[in-house]
């Protein structure tokens, strides 16, 4: 059996009365690409910030890698293994790009403050460790040669890949994509297509939520489809295209929206 | 400690309370109209009600009136009240487009951080304090008395004078009509969209300056109205009289949630009574020692003070 | 390439990452060097024509330049607006000024508790204060700075309102002499502490805690998404500011010898935070700029007497809108490689 | 290039540094030696201080005007009465050789502040005004003219308890008005009905309106200056629970201001200060004042004279360094405008003169000598 590296049981989320998710279950297995797609405002975005801590839900759980997380903060969740990325880039803008991806590698390292002050060999390691990583994450999406550019004078794809690159350096066990091809052009967008393909072969899990449906059907091991909260379908790319209610509810709407 | 002040006086203290509270919204409403719209604290909204006393004062110095002994007319003082009141507002309406203009507009544009335009802000709020301690030479400057302040009637231990319920019913008519702007003009509800969302009132169609500076204007009229009130009340201004009352205002607009009109009614009132209360067990002093910790508190359960749109959780 | 602008900044930065460490070690040790010489200098352009020059070089410009480096780690680094700072400096003037009366610790030894009761200071406030946000986060450390000037007023113990006199200067030590009319040693000595906290400043700053702040700064949402302990840097910031208030404190306390509650007013808190943004927010050096000016400009202003005031307010309007980001903004050298393709 | 720009940076700060250094010792003095006046010329109490300052200028006109040996220049610091700014000022007169002596400061919380500089340049200081009991016996080279609040204190207090009072007090958080309020708190004992503190710079009273009204108490104290004072008192008479309870106040409160900002309800204000009435006690100085500077004296007015009188008789019996003028002060004893100045060993006057007066027709009036 493979191992479910994030599960979603039962998940009610509730908005000053609006219901915004109604017991959704969602799971990522170690190794797999899972696409969350739907209409908007259909919760894609909800269910992201309920798993990272963001919010809590009136009832239902979140197990990463099997244990609850529920009830912690979005910061030791991040540390579990979720690291993710946003719809609006959110880049720290007036940070190097090497050092925005490096901010994220810190939050595996054990030494604090006083040792950074007094310059323990500890922190010296560490140090040296968050700088290697995120120097070869940045290799890994091509943007080595713009490590010492400020991210916010970064072009837009850029952008886009760096906030990938350090989400990478969480090291997580699944790796949430929000709209990680919005505003791209098809050529980009195959781009990618490829560069997710990559972490996967990595051995990260990802979760991903896409309106362009052709990167979506190719890369994707397991669809699931959200509408009004409410998960309406499951399966491979395939099946998914094939489902009646899911062409119904959304593929004929939201064509547009690619 | 004395809590027996409390049951004996409690309706004499609920009135100033009121009363107090009643002119610190006028001021508060400034603050948190500017922020809704701007996202940032103006201040300097502080010196734009003390200009509106200075005006008040003025007004009556160039109608050579020094009534104090005797209270006038009813007739004579609401023709003068309506005068200077009216003058006040224009003039701290006024000046508060001014300062927009000139400490926060150019910052604006260059997108530049809200705390530059908070130093701004200083900046014209030491400038304002400093010229008109030059003019006034430093020294309080005395009201006369023109509205009798002998109880017209008693409530249990409340005096009820003349000069209290101008202020209570005055500040009424304010919130009344300023509720009307907001909810049902074309202006109202250009201030609603920009504090919504900038960019997307831009798109609409909304020009956001002009939208700024209406704001500015009803903020700075609002205080000089309250100003009006204030000099009725107390008599008397000086250079820094907006130092206290700008904390007390910028206070209560934070209890109620910054940016919300009825937040900073509320948290105005709330605050009023509140350090009245204080204040009569604990001692002057103290009253806002117990402020800060119950704000804290409220804050802590309720992040965005009481009648707060949770702005943050709505950005993600 | 581009042709570049005229820069001395660039220029400057250039040389320095060119330069051998020996040329550094040189220029550090000038520049170090002119700064401990100050007080020497008698240059009517310098010099300030109503007060001693010698005593405004210790207060307001570097005691101003060690607090606006101490709030710049709480407001420029972590993005934190922090009305109430004046508190830790109150703090550390009590400390002193108590625990001299009532120990037998000298000055040296009181020092550490100076600045541990402002941290602790920090820590109360900034558990419950620091989960808030900006504007309302503003309000609640300005009502600490006031309600601590009013506890001290209602407090006989400490002195009340009519303060503590008598509070003894620092015993001698190296040979110099802290005496109260002779301020050069005061001002070599709060140097001397702020070449140590810049040295610790910067040193945090180059390193995780320098990033997690940084990335606060930028957007606390993220940060905390990507494993950054935003409260736990949050309030490291805030104890950390309030450790240099406190230091600063102590050592006001030890110069003038004799404190009362008014000298700890919220104009203090405005006009520390003032240096910070006037001088770049976020830029170490900046921030000594903007001290070194906003201490200096209204006391070089005191022939104008009563104008003075209205001069500065004018200048602090004038110069936000010609540089808002202050005179030396925060700015990434930013290095560029090309692509090997 | 870039070798030459760090040597030129280099040598242009080492050429910059030599040029401009100068010998740190202190100018010697050439000119005349100076009486420095330290007070607030600018800035909400201007008025006390100016017209402190002007009784300092008058004494060292009239002296310079005698053909003295040694002719005396009148230099003054401007602290606008604020602690924080008074050290560094203060500095600026202990470097200057040529002050041999200082009459001020004119409040507590400024002469706190910068005694101690003043005793580390071996400044002699004479205060006109600063009653504030910590002053004393801080310093050897401390002095004042008028007795110290520990004698005010207890002088108000009696006012109350003749008076048959149930007292109220009331202080504004400042070093004056809190000490003195907590000094009458502590000698008016059992009358004592209720306490409360202000913020200088308040309008608001109506709290502590109905505070002294729950008390019953039927007389005030306000420990304080003048503006508030001002305001608490109309607070006062405008209800009429309180409308006639008595109002009491030190000498921060005795200013012609006060007058003018409270009218008719200042009227029967019980007041005491250790200033003397000048207009009773030296009616040609007052005279002569009005005519030089072209306005009535105030409080304090005379003491400032006489302050500098002490200082300038010492320059004229020769002692003309700072040592040996504050030496002549412990020992001198001089006569001046009816009053015997001589200091004790803590820098009080012996010869304490505690006064009561109250306003009258918009007048402020002498009352009496209560001490």
């Amino acid at each position: 059996m493979t191992k479910k590296l994030l599960e979603i049981q039962n998940l009610v989320v509730k908005f000053g009365g609006v219901t915004a998710l109604n017991e959704v279950n969602l799971h990522v297995n170690e190794g797999e690409i899972a696409a969350l797609i739907g209409p908007n405002g259909a919760g894609k975005t909800t269910v992201f910030n309920i798993v990272t801590g963001y919010y809590k839900p009136v009832s239902g759980d979140v197990l990463v890698d099997g244990n609850s997380v529920l009830g912690l903060r979005p910061y030791l969740i991040a540390r579990m293994g979720l690291g993710r990325t946003f719809q609006n880039i959110r880049l720290f803008g007036d940070m190097t790009a090497l050092e925005n991806v490096a901010t994220a590698a810190d939050a595996l390292n054990k030494s604090g403050l006083l040792s950074a002050l007094f310059g323990l060999g500890r922190s010296r390691r560490d140090e040296k460790r968050s700088m290697e990583t995120a120097q070869s994450l940045l290799e890994f999406i091509g943007l080595d040669h713009r490590a010492h550019q400020m991210a916010k004078n970064l072009p837009y794809g850029d952008q886009r890949r760096l906030e990938i690159a350090r989400a990478l350096a969480l090291n997580p066990k699944v790796l949430l994509l929000d709209e990680p091809a919005a505003g791209f052009n098809p050529q980009e967008k195959v781009e990618l297509g490829d560069l997710i393909l990559k972490i996967r072969d990595k051995g990260y899990a990802v979760l991903l939520i896409e309106h362009d449906m052709s990167l979506v059907m190719k890369i994707s091991d397991r669809i699931s489809v959200l509408d009004f909260g409410q998960k309406i379908a499951e399966g491979t790319p395939s099946e998914i295209q094939k489902n009646q209610r899911v062409i119904d509810a959304y593929l004929g709407v939201a064509e547009d929206a690619s | 400690m004395d809590f027996s002040i409390l049951v004996t006086d409690f309706w004499s203290l609920t009135i100033d309370g009121i009363v107090v509270g009643a002119i610190v919204a006028l001021v508060s409403l400034g603050y948190t109209l500017v922020y809704g719209v701007l996202r940032l604290i103006n201040f300097a909204h502080s010196e734009i009600f003390m200009i509106g006393t200075m005006t008040c004062y003025l007004v009556i110095q160039q109608f050579g009136f020094t009534g104090y002994e005797e209270p006038l007319p009813l007739w004579k003082f609401a023709s003068l009240f309506l005068l200077f009141g009216l003058t006040a507002a224009m003039v701290s309406g006024v000046a508060a487009v001014i300062l927009e203009i000139v400490a926060y507009r150019r910052l604006r544009v260059l997108g530049a951080s809200r705390l530059s335009s908070l130093i701004s802000a200083i900046g014209a709020s030491f400038f304002l304090v400093e010229v008109f301690q030059k003019l006034s030479g430093a020294k309080n400057l005395d009201f006369p008395r023109m509205i009798s302040k002998e109880p017209i009637f008693t409530f249990s231990s409340a005096y009820i004078s003349a000069d209290k319920i101008l202020v209570i019913v005055g500040a009424g008519i304010v919130f009344y009509i300023l509720n009307r702007i907001i909810n049902h003009t074309k202006l109202g509800l250009g201030i609603r969209a920009v504090s919504q969302d900038e960019k997307t009132s831009i798109l609409m169609g909304v020009n956001v300056n002009r939208i700024i500076s209406y704001t500015f204007l009803l903020g700075g009229a609002l205080a000089g109205v309250g100003s009006a009130f204030y000099m009725v009340f107390y008599e008397t201004t000086k250079a820094n009289v907006g130092f206290l009352i700008g904390i007390s205002a910028f206070t209560a607009a934070v209890l109620g949630g910054i940016g919300n009109v009825r937040g900073a009614l509320v948290g105005s009132f709330a605050l009023g009574l509140f350090q009245q209360y204080t204040s009569a067990v604990l001692g002057y002093n103290w009253k806002d020692v117990v402020t800060f910790v119950i704000l804290v508190f409220v804050l802590l359960v309720k992040p965005t003070g009481l009648f707060g749109e949770s702005l943050q959780k709505a950005r993600v | 390439m581009k042709a570049k602008a005229f820069n001395l900044r660039d220029i400057f930065g250039d040389w320095w990452e060119s330069a051998t460490p020996i040329q550094r070690g040189i220029t550090r040790t000038v520049v170090i060097a002119t700064f401990y010489a100050l007080p020497f200098l008698n240059n009517p352009v310098i010099d300030t024509p109503e007060t001693s020059f010698k005593s405004v070089l210790f207060y307001p410009l570097v005691l101003f330049a060690l607090m606006a480096v101490g709030l710049n780690v709480v407001v420029g680094k972590s993005g934190i607006l922090d009305l109430g700072y004046v508190a830790f400096f109150a703090i550390g003037a009590y400390t002193h000024a108590v625990m001299s009366a009532r120990t037998s610790l000298n000055f040296w030894e009181i020092l550490p508790f100076a600045m541990g009761f402002a941290m602790l200071a920090g820590l109360i406030l900034g558990l419950p204060a620091l989960r808030l946000r900006g504007d309302y986060l503003a309000i609640i450390t300005l009502g600490f700075g006031e309600i601590i000037r009013i506890i001290a007023i209602n407090t006989e113990a400490i002195g009340g309102a009519a303060g503590i006199t008598d509070i003894p200067g620092p015993t001698p030590i190296f040979g110099f002499e802290f005496s109260v009319m002779d301020p050069r040693p005061y001002y070599w000595l709060t140097l001397t502490l702020l070449i140590l906290v810049i040295w610790g400043v910067l040193r945090l700053s180059h390193r995780k805690p320098g990033r997690a702040w940084e990335a606060i700064r930028e957007d606390e949402d993220v940060a905390e998404f990507m494993g950054v302990a935003t409260l736990k840097y949050k309030l490291w910031a805030f104890i950390i500011g309030g450790a240099v208030g406190g230091l600063a404190g102590a050592i006001y306390a030890s110069k003038i010898r004799s404190i009362q509650p008014e000298l700890f007013t919220l104009n203090l808190s405005i006009m520390i935070l003032a240096c910070v943004v006037f001088g770049g927010m976020g830029n170490i050096w900046g921030v000594i700029l903007g001290a070194v000016l906003l201490g200096y400009i209204p006391e070089k202003l005191r022939f104008l007497s009563d104008y003075r005031i209205i001069f500065f307010g004018l200048l602090m309007v004038v110069m936000m809108n010609i540089r808002p980001n202050g005179l030396m903004p925060r700015k990434k050298r930013e290095k560029f490689q090309e692509k090997i393709s | 290039m870039k070798k030459f720009i760090s040597l030129a940076a280099v040598s242009a700060l080492v050429v910059g540094v030599s040029v401009t250094v100068a010998p740190s010792a202190f100018a010697a003095c050439t000119g005349n030696p100076a009486i420095y006046f330290q007070g607030a010329l600018t800035g909400p109490y201007q008025e006390t201080g100016i017209n402190e300052a002007n009784g300092v200028i008058l004494a060292i006109d009239k002296y310079n005007a005698s053909k003295p040996k040694v002719k005396v220049e009148y230099k003054s610091i401007d602290t606008q009465a604020s602690g924080a700014n008074s050290p560094a000022l203060a500095q600026k007169v202990v470097e200057d050789e040529c002050a041999i002596g200082v009459v001020g400061g004119m409040y507590s919380g400024e002469t706190l502040a910068a005694v101690p500089i003043y005793e580390g340049g071996k400044v002699p200081v004479v205060s006109p005004s600063a009653t504030n009991p910590a002053l004393t016996n801080k310093s050897a080279y401390f002095h004042r003219v008028v007795g110290s609040d520990l004698v005010q204190g207890p002088a108000l207090a009696q006012i109350a308890i003749s008076l048959k009072s149930k007292l109220f007090i009331v202080d504004d958080a400042t070093p004056y008005g809190k000490g003195l309020a907590t000094i009458v708190k502590k000698t008016a004992g059992k009358i004592v009905v209720g306490t409360d503190g202000v913020t200088e710079g308040t309008t608001n009273f109506t709290s502590v309106v109905s505070k002294v009204k729950a008390s019953k108490a039927t007389a005030v104290f306000y420990g304080g200056y003048y503006p508030e004072a001002a305001i608490f008192i109309k607070a006062l008479r405008d209800n009429p629970a309180t409308k006639n309870v008595k109002f009491i106040a030190g000498d921060g409160v005795l200013d012609g201001e006060y007058i003018k900002l409270a009218k008719k309800n200042a009227e029967g204000t019980y007041l005491t200060a250790p200033g003397q009435p000048m207009e009773k006690v030296a009616p040609a100085l007052a005279a002569e004042y009005k005519k030089k500077f072209n306005r009535v004296h105030g409080l304090y007015t005379l003491e400032a004279y006489n302050a500098a009188y002490v200082l300038l008789e010492g320059i004229k019996a020769g002692k003309t360094t700072r040592d040996a003028l504050n030496t002549w002060l412990g020992e001198a004893v001089v006569k001046v405008n009816g009053t015997t100045i001589s200091f004790s060993a803590t820098g009080d006057p012996d010869n304490i003169v505690m006064n009561q007066y109250t306003i009258k027709n918009g007048q402020m009036v002498w009352v009496k000598r209560l001490s």
